[in-house]
C-alpha cells in the first residue's frame, strides 16, 4: 500500500507542477512541454487506478496526438513576437475571485476532512473475474455505451471537416 | 500515512480544475488558453478514473474515453480556427482579438 | 452471437431521426465534390437538406404515432441512454423548423458572401443531430457527446466566413468560452457519476434525493454543471460569448444559433434540473433566482445602447433566457409549460427578425447596423412591417405570440408567490420596448439614405418569412392548438 | 342583427383597414375619402345602440360570448352597459371627427396614417366593450402601437421623445396591471378550480383585504398612468404637444378615458374591499385634488396654447377620478358624464388649436391677439368650446362638474371645497387664454391675413356643439342611462348604501363593511 501512496504523491506533484508551469511560462513551447509533464502525471494516476487502457490512450492520443498538434501550430504561427509581449490579460480580477472562491472551497474541504464528502461506499458486486481492463472497457463501450460511441464518430467527422475548412487557404 | 482514497483524487482534480481556470482567465496567448482547457479536461478524467476504480466498473473509464475524444475534436477545430485567424490578422493574443468587444 | 439483443426495434425507433440527419449530412459531403464539381450545380444540395428534414419530420411523426399506438408515455432505447417522449419530439420539431428555414435561406446569403455551400449544409444537419441527442438523451455521456457535437458544428459555422476577421474572431471566442464551459459541465457530470456509480439520469436522481440538503458534493456538482448549462443558454454572467458570436457569425447562422441552439440548451437544462437535481431544488432555487435577475438586468440594460442589430438581438436573447429561467424557478406545471410555449414562440419571432436582417445583406452592403435600417418602410414596406410584427412579439405586446410566452411566465411566478420577481420581470419587459423600438424608429421614422438598392429577396426567404409571420400571428390570435402541443411536452408529470 | 351589433361596430374599422391596405398609395384623395367613409360609417352603425339600449335594465346588453382560448379560459365576450354606451358613442363620434380633421393636415404617408387611425379605433372600441379581462388587455395594448406611430411619425419636433415616453409609461403601467390580473386569475383557480378571465366570474371571488390592496395598487398604476393621475401625468403634455391635431383630439377625448373606465369597470367591482379602504380612498382623492389644482395652476403659466390645454386635461381628469372615489351615485355618474364632457370640450379645444396651427404654424400664445376681428366664426366656436370646458351653466361642463362636486361633498366636504378652487382656476386660465388670443387689437401683422374657417372645418364642430348643448340643457337621459350601472357599482362597493336609513355625509364615518356578505 505504501508504494501506492508514495507514487500517488509523486504523480500528483508532477500533475500540479506541470499545470502551474503550463499557465505561467512565457513561451508557448515551454508551456507545451510542461503540459506534457502534467499529462504524464495524469497517465501515471490512471495506472495507479488500474485503468491500463486509459493509460495507453492518454500516452498515444493525448501526448502523441494532441500535443503534436499543439506544437505544430506553435511552429506554424510564429510566436516569437508573442513571447516578448505582455503575458497576462486583464482577466486577473475574475481569476482572483475564482481562486478565492475555489480556494475557500478546498480549504473548507480539507478542514472538515474528506469524510464530509459522504462519498458513497459502493456495494461491490464483484468484478467480472478473469476480464482484463481493456476487455471491461470494450464490453461497456460496445454494449451500454454503443450510442455515444456512434455519436462520437460523427463528432470526429465534424472535427475533421471543420479543421480542414478552417485551415485550408481555399477550398 | 493515510491510505489514498477517492477523496484525495477529488482534491487533486479540484486543484487542477482551478489551475486550468486561472490559465483560461488570465493568459493572453490563445494557444496557452487552449492548453489550459486541456488541463480542465484532465481534471475531469482524474475524477472519472478515481470513481471508476471506486465503483469497480468500467463506466468511468468509458466516459473518460469520450472526454478525450472531445478534447481531440475541440483542439483540432480550435487550432484550425486559430490558423484561419492568424492568416487574416497575424496575432494569437486573446485581447488583441478586438474587432468585437471582448 | 445474436445481434438483436444489441440493436432492438426500440433502439431503432429511438434514434431514427438522428440517423436520417447524419446520413444526409454525409451524403451532402460526398455529393458535394463527387457529383457536383461545378459550383453552379451546388444549389441542388438544398434538395438534400429538404429531403433530410422531410425524412426526419416523418420519423418524428412515426415516433409520435408509435407512442400513441402503444399508449406509453415514453420509449427508451440503448439501455436507457436515450428516451423518446413528448418532450423530445416537441423540441425536435423546433430544431427541424429552425434548421430547415435557416438552410433554405442560406443559399443566397452564402452566394453574396462568396463562401462554399456543401460543408455548410452538412454541418447544419450534423448540428441538428447533436440537438436531437440533447433533447432526447437521458444519459450523461449521450448528453455530453450530443452537446459537443452541436457545439463543434456551431464553432465552425460561426467562423464560416473565413476571410472575414469578425467571423474568425467570433468563432475563436465562442470556441474558447464554449470549451471552457463544457469543461466545467463535464466536471460536474463526473461528480454526478461518482455519487451514484451510474450515468443514467434516473439513477442519479435517486442517489441525489437521498443526500442531505446543501451536501457539499451535490453542491459542487450543481455549481459546475450549472456553469456549463447557463453558458449554453447565454445567461449572465456567462453570456459574454453571445453578442460576439451573434455579431461575427453569418446572419443565417446567428438565426440558427439563437433559436435552435438555445432551444436545445433549454431542453438540456430542463432535463438536468428537473431530473437529477429535482430534489436539490432548495439549493439551486436561490442560485438561479440570482442568475435570472442578473440575466434580465444585463441583457436589457446592455441592449439599450447597441447600434448593431445583431448585437442588440443578442442581448435581447440574453434577456429572453432570463425569462425562461424564471419559468424554471417557479417550477410548477404552468412554469414548465410556459418555458415550452416561450421557446416555441421565440423560435418563430427571433427567426423572423433575423431573417429580415439576412435580407438586408445585399450585393455590397452588410446591412447589420441600425443605420442600414433607416427608412426601410419607404424602400421595402413589406419587410418593415414584418420586422415590426416580430419586434412587437419579442417585446411581448399582444396580440402577437410573444405575449403568450410572457403571460405564462408571469402567471407561474404569481402562482408560486414570487411577486417581487414578477414585478422585476414585468418592469424589464417595459424596458425592452425601448431598444426594440429603436429599430422600429429607424425603420419607420428616419429617412432613407439616397440610392440604396432595395432588399435582396429570394423565393425561399419570402416563404420562410411568411411562415414565421404566420406562426407569430396565429399563435398570438388562436393559440389553443399550440398550447396543447406545448402541454404534451411536459416533463413534470 | 342585434346579437352581433357590437361585433359589427368593433369590426367595421378593421374591415375598413383591410380594404384601405389594398388602395393605391399614390391616390391620396381616394384614401382620404375611404377613411372618412369608414369613420363616419362606424359612427352611423353605432347609432342604433342609442335607440335599442334599454336604460334601467340590469346587467349587460347586446352580449356576445364565444370561447377563444379554452386552455387559458379566455373568451371573446363583449357587451355594454350605460357607461360603455356613452363611451362608445364618444369614441365613434370623435373617431370620425378626428379622421375628418386630418384632411389637409396630413400630406405625407397618408395611407399609413389612416391605417393607424382605424387600428386605433378598433383598439379603443374593444377596450370599452370587453367583458373578458384577457380580451380587454389585448385591446388595451393594441392601442399603444398606432398611437406611438401617430405621435412618432406625424408629430412635432420632439416627436421621437414624446412617442417613446408615451409608450414606455403606458406599457410599464400595463404590465404591472397584468400582474394584478394574473393574481385574480390564479385566485379564481384556487377558489373555484378552473381558470377564467370572465369578469362576471372573477367578481365571485372572495379575497382578503391585504391581497385586494396589492391587486388594487397594481391596477392603479396601470389605470392612473393612462388617466393620467397626478404623479404619473408627465407623459401627457409631451404627447399632446407633439402629436398631430387628430392625435391630440383622440388622445384627450378617448384614450384618457380608458383609465377612468378601468377604475369603474375593474378596480371598484372586482376589489370592493380595497376600494372602500380608508387609506386608499383618501390617497386617491388627495391625488385627484392635487391633480385638479396642480393642472390648473400649471395651465395658468403656459405660454404654449396646446400645452395649456394638455395641462387642463390633467385638471379635468382629476375631477373624474375624484368623482369615482367619492363612491356614491352622484360622484360616479358625474364622473362618467364629465368624461364625456371632457371628450367633447377638450376635443373641440384641440381642434381649435389645430385650425389655427394649420394657418400660422405656431402655438405660442404671444404670437396671437385680437383674432376675433379677423376670424369671427372661429372666435364664436372657440368661445363655445372654451365655455363648455370652463363649466358655464347650460353647457355640458357645468352639469358634470356640478354633479361631481355634489358627490364629493357628500363624501367629504373638504374635498369639495378644494375641488371648487379647481373650477375657479379653470375658468381663469381659459378666459385668460381667450382674452390673450382673441380679444383686443390685432398686434401681430401676420394674423391680419388669416382666413376664417371653411365649411368643412365648421362641420367638425357642429355635432360637438350640439351635443354639448344637449347635455347642458337636458342631461336627464344621460343620468337615466347611467343610473343602473352606477347603482350596481355602488351596491357592489358599499352594499349597505341604498338600504341604509340615513346616509352619512362623509365616507370616513361610514362603517367599512364593504364586500362582507
Amino acid at each position: 500500500m505504501l508504494i501506492d501512496t508514495v507514487l500517488f504523491y509523486i504523480f500528483a506533484v508532477m500533475v500540479l507542477i506541470g499545470a502551474i508551469l503550463t499557465i505561467t511560462r512565457r513561451s508557448a513551447v515551454h508551456s507545451a512541454i510542461s503540459l506534457i509533464v502534467s499529462l504524464l502525471g495524469v497517465a501515471g494516476l490512471y495506472l495507479l487506478q488500474q485503468a491500463e487502457f486509459l493509460f495507453a490512450v492518454q500516452i498515444v492520443l493525448y501526448i502523441g496526438g494532441i500535443m503534436v498538434l499543439f506544437l505544430f501550430v506553435i511552429m506554424l504561427v510564429n510566436l516569437d513576437q508573442a513571447a516578448k509581449e505582455r503575458q497576462f490579460s486583464g482577466g486577473w480580477m475574475v481569476a482572483l475571485i475564482a481562486i478565492g472562491a475555489a480556494g475557500a472551497g478546498i480549504g473548507a474541504l480539507l478542514w472538515r476532512g474528506f469524510g464530509s464528502l459522504h462519498i458513497p461506499a459502493p456495494v461491490l458486486e464483484g468484478t467480472p473475474a478473469g476480464l482484463g481492463n481493456t476487455e471491461q472497457v470494450a464490453d461497456s463501450l460496445f454494449s451500454t455505451y454503443l450510442l455515444p460511441f456512434e455519436i462520437a464518430s460523427i463528432l470526429l467527422l465534424v472535427a475533421v471537416v471543420g479543421s480542414v475548412i478552417m485551415a485550408k487557404k481555399r477550398i | 500515512m493515510h491510505p489514498i482514497t477517492t477523496a484525495h483524487y477529488l482534491a487533486l482534480s479540484l486543484a487542477l480544475l482551478l489551475i486550468g481556470t486561472v490559465g483560461v482567465l488570465t493568459r493572453r496567448n490563445v494557444v496557452i488558453i487552449l492548453m489550459s482547457i486541456e488541463l480542465i479536461l484532465n481534471a475531469v478524467n482524474i475524477n472519472l478514473i478515481a470513481f471508476s476504480h471506486m465503483w469497480q466498473h468500467a463506466t468511468g473509464q468509458v466516459f473518460a474515453i469520450f472526454v478525450i475524444t472531445d478534447a481531440v475534436a475541440e483542439a483540432a477545430v480550435g487550432l484550425g480556427i486559430l490558423i484561419a485567424l492568424f492568416r487574416n490578422k497575424e496575432t494569437v493574443q486573446a485581447d488583441e482579438i478586438d474587432l468585437l468587444k471582448w | 452471437m445474436d445481434m438483436s439483443q444489441f440493436f432492438t426495434t426500440n433502439d431503432y425507433f429511438s434514434i431514427i431521426p438522428a440517423v436520417m440527419l447524419a446520413l444526409f449530412g454525409c451524403a451532402i459531403l460526398l455529393f458535394d465534390f463527387l457529383i457536383f464539381p461545378d459550383p453552379r450545380q451546388r444549389k441542388y444540395l438544398l434538395i438534400f437538406v429538404v429531403l433530410a428534414e422531410g425524412f426526419t419530420g416523418f420519423s418524428l411523426f412515426r415516433q409520435t404515432s408509435w407512442l400513441a399506438a402503444q399508449n406509453v408515455p415514453d420509449l427508451s432505447g440503448f439501455g436507457g441512454s436515450i428516451t423518446v417522449d413528448g418532450f423530445s419530439i416537441f423540441f425536435n420539431w423546433l430544431f427541424l423548423i429552425a434548421a430547415l428555414i435557416v438552410a433554405v435561406v442560406s443559399y443566397k446569403y452564402l452566394e453574396n458572401a462568396g463562401e462554399h455551400h456543401g460543408e455548410y449544409y452538412a454541418l447544419v444537419l450534423f448540428a441538428q443531430s447533436g440537438m436531437y441527442f440533447l433533447a432526447a438523451g437521458t444519459d450523461l455521456i449521450t448528453l455530453y457527446i450530443g452537446l459537443e457535437l452541436m457545439a463543434l458544428c456551431f464553432y465552425i459555422l460561426v467562423g464560416f466566413l473565413r476571410s472575414d476577421k469578425r467571423s474568425n474572431e467570433a468563432a475563436l471566442k465562442y470556441l474558447i468560452l464554449g470549451a471552457f464551459s463544457s469543461g466545467f459541465l463535464v466536471y460536474g457530470f463526473s461528480i454526478l457519476y461518482g455519487l451514484c456509480g451510474s450515468t443514467k439520469l434516473a439513477d442519479i436522481a435517486g442517489a441525489i434525493a437521498q443526500r442531505p440538503a446543501w451536501d457539499p458534493m451535490v453542491f459542487l456538482a450543481l455549481t459546475t454543471t450549472s456553469v456549463g448549462l447557463l453558458f449554453k443558454i447565454s445567461a449572465a454572467p456567462f453570456h459574454m460569448w453571445a453578442p460576439d458570436a451573434y455579431e461575427g457569425a453569418p446572419t443565417t447562422i446567428t438565426a440558427y444559433l439563437s433559436v435552435a441552439s438555445k432551444a436545445a440548451s433549454i431542453a438540456f437544462l430542463l432535463r438536468i434540473f428537473l431530473g437529477p437535481f429535482a430534489s436539490a431544488r432548495e439549493t439551486w432555487e436561490p442560485l438561479l433566482t440570482l442568475i435570472a435577475v442578473l440575466t434580465l438586468t444585463i441583457g436589457n440594460l446592455a441592449a439599450l445602447n447597441q447600434t448593431n442589430i445583431k448585437r442588440l438581438l443578442a442581448y435581447s436573447s440574453v434577456s429572453h433566457a432570463g425569462f425562461m429561467l424564471l419559468g424554471l424557478i417557479a417550477g410548477n406545471e404552468t412554469g414548465i409549460k410556459g418555458i415550452a410555449v416561450y421557446i416555441m414562440v421565440y423560435t418563430f419571432m427571433n427567426l423572423g427578425a433575423l431573417l429580415v436582417v439576412v435580407a438586408l445583406r445585399r450585393a455590397n452592403i452588410i446591412g447589420e447596423e441600425l443605420d442600414d435600417m433607416a427608412g426601410l418602410v419607404h424602400k421595402s414596406p413589406g419587410y418593415a412591417f414584418l420586422m415590426l410584427i416580430f419586434l412587437l412579439s419579442l417585446a411581448g405586446i399582444p396580440p402577437t405570440a410573444g405575449f403568450l410566452g410572457k403571460f405564462y411566465i408571469f402567471e407561474s411566478l404569481i402562482e408560486t408567490r414570487h411577486y417581487v420577481l414578477a414585478a422585476v420581470a414585468s418592469l424589464y419587459a417595459a424596458v425592452a420596448i425601448y431598444y426594440y423600438f429603436k429599430i422600429v424608429r429607424s425603420m419607420f421614422i428616419r429617412e432613407a439614405p439616397e440610392n440604396e438598392p432595395a432588399l435582396a429577396t429570394t423565393f425561399p426567404l419570402r416563404i420562410a418569412l411568411g411562415v414565421s409571420l404566420a406562426a407569430t400571428l396565429v399563435i398570438g390570435l388562436y393559440p389553443q392548438p399550440f398550447l396543447e402541443i406545448a402541454k404534451s411536452s411536459l416533463l413534470v408529470r | 342583427m342585434d346579437q352581433h351589433l357590437l361585433s359589427i361596430i368593433l369590426l367595421t374599422p378593421l374591415a375598413g383597414l383591410a380594404v384601405l391596405l389594398f388602395l393605391p398609395g399614390k391616390n391620396k384623395d381616394l384614401i382620404r375619402i375611404w377613411a372618412n367613409l369608414v369613420g363616419f360609417g362606424g359612427f352611423l352603425i353605432s347609432l342604433p345602440l342609442v335607440s335599442r339600449f334599454q336604460a334601467g335594465k340590469p346587467g349587460y346588453q347586446f352580449e356576445e360570448s364565444v370561447d377563444w382560448i379554452p386552455a387559458l379560459g379566455a373568451h371573446y365576450h363583449i357587451g355594454m352597459d350605460g357607461i360603455s354606451l356613452l363611451l362608445i358613442m364618444l369614441t365613434t363620434l370623435m373617431g370620425s371627427i378626428a379622421i375628418l380633421c386630418s384632411w389637409n393636415a396630413i400630406q405625407e404617408r397618408v395611407k399609413e396614417y389612416y391605417a393607424m387611425f382605424l387600428l386605433l379605433q378598433v383598439g379603443m372600441i374593444g377596450v370599452f366593450l370587453s367583458l373578458d379581462f384577457f380580451l380587454f388587455y389585448v385591446f388595451w395594448e393594441l392601442v399603444l402601437v398606432p398611437m406611438y406611430f401617430i405621435i412618432g411619425v406625424w408629430g412635432g419636433p420632439r416627436k421621437l421623445y414624446a412617442a417613446i415616453k408615451f409608450f414606455l409609461y403606458t406599457l410599464a403601467g400595463s404590465v404591472l396591471m397584468l400582474l394584478g390580473i394574473l393574481t385574480l386569475y390564479f385566485q379564481h383557480h384556487q377558489q373555484f378550480g378552473f381558470y377564467t378571465f370572465e369578469i362576471a366570474e372573477l367578481m365571485k371571488l372572495n379575497l382578503p383585504l391585504g391581497l385586494q390592496q396589492w391587486v388594487f395598487w397594481a391596477f392603479f398604476i396601470g389605470f392612473a398612468i393612462k388617466v393620467p393621475m397626478f404623479p404619473f401625468h408627465t407623459w401627457l403634455p409631451d404627447a399632446h404637444v407633439e402629436a398631430p391635431t387628430a392625435g391630440s383630439v383622440i388622445l384627450a377625448a378617448v384614450l384618457l378615458k380608458m383609465g377612468t373606465y378601468g377604475f369603474l369597470r375593474f378596480s371598484l367591482p372586482l376589489l370592493p374591499k380595497a376600494s372602500m379602504d380608508q387609506k386608499i380612498v383618501q390617497i386617491l382623492a388627495i391625488l385627484s385634488i392635487i391633480g385638479i389644482i396642480y393642472g390648473a395652476l400649471v395651465s395658468l403659466m403656459q405660454a404654449d396654447w396646446k400645452k395649456l390645454i394638455a395641462y387642463s386635461s390633467v385638471s379635468h381628469l382629476g375631477f373624474c377620478t375624484l368623482g369615482i372615489f367619492s363612491m356614491n351615485p352622484n360622484g360616479i355618474a358625474g364622473s362618467v358624464l364629465q368624461q364625456i364632457n371632457h371628450g367633447i370640450s377638450t376635443g373641440m379645444l384641440f381642434l381649435v388649436i389645430g385650425i389655427i396651427y394649420e394657418r400660422r404654424h405656431t402655438r405660442a400664445i404671444s404670437e396671437y391677439g385680437g383674432l376675433a376681428h379677423v376670424m369671427p366664426k372661429f372666435a364664436i366656436i372657440f368661445a363655445i368650446a372654451m365655455l363648455s370646458s370652463a363649466g358655464l351653466p347650460l353647457l355640458n361642463g357645468f352639469v358634470g362638474e356640478f354633479t361631481i362636486l355634489q358627490g364629493a361633498f357628500e363624501a367629504n366636504p373638504i374635498w369639495a371645497a378644494f375641488a371648487v378652487t379647481g373650477v375657479i382656476l379653470g375658468a381663469a386660465y381659459l378666459l385668460w387664454l381667450y382674452q390673450r388670443t382673441m380679444l383686443g387689437q390685432v398686434t401681430n401683422g401676420k394674423n391680419l391675413t388669416l382666413h376664417d374657417m371653411s365649411a368643412r372645418e365648421v362641420a367638425l364642430f357642429v355635432p360637438l356643439i350640439a351635443w354639448s348643448i344637449w347635455i347642458g340643457v337636458y342631461p336627464k337621459p344621460y343620468f337615466d342611462v347611467l343610473r343602473q350601472p352606477v347603482s350596481e357599482i355602488v351596491q357592489r362597493v358599499r352594499p349597505g348604501y341604498y338600504s341604509g336609513p340615513v346616509q352619512n355625509a362623509s365616507i370616513p364615518t361610514v362603517p367599512s363593511n364593504g364586500g362582507a356578505r
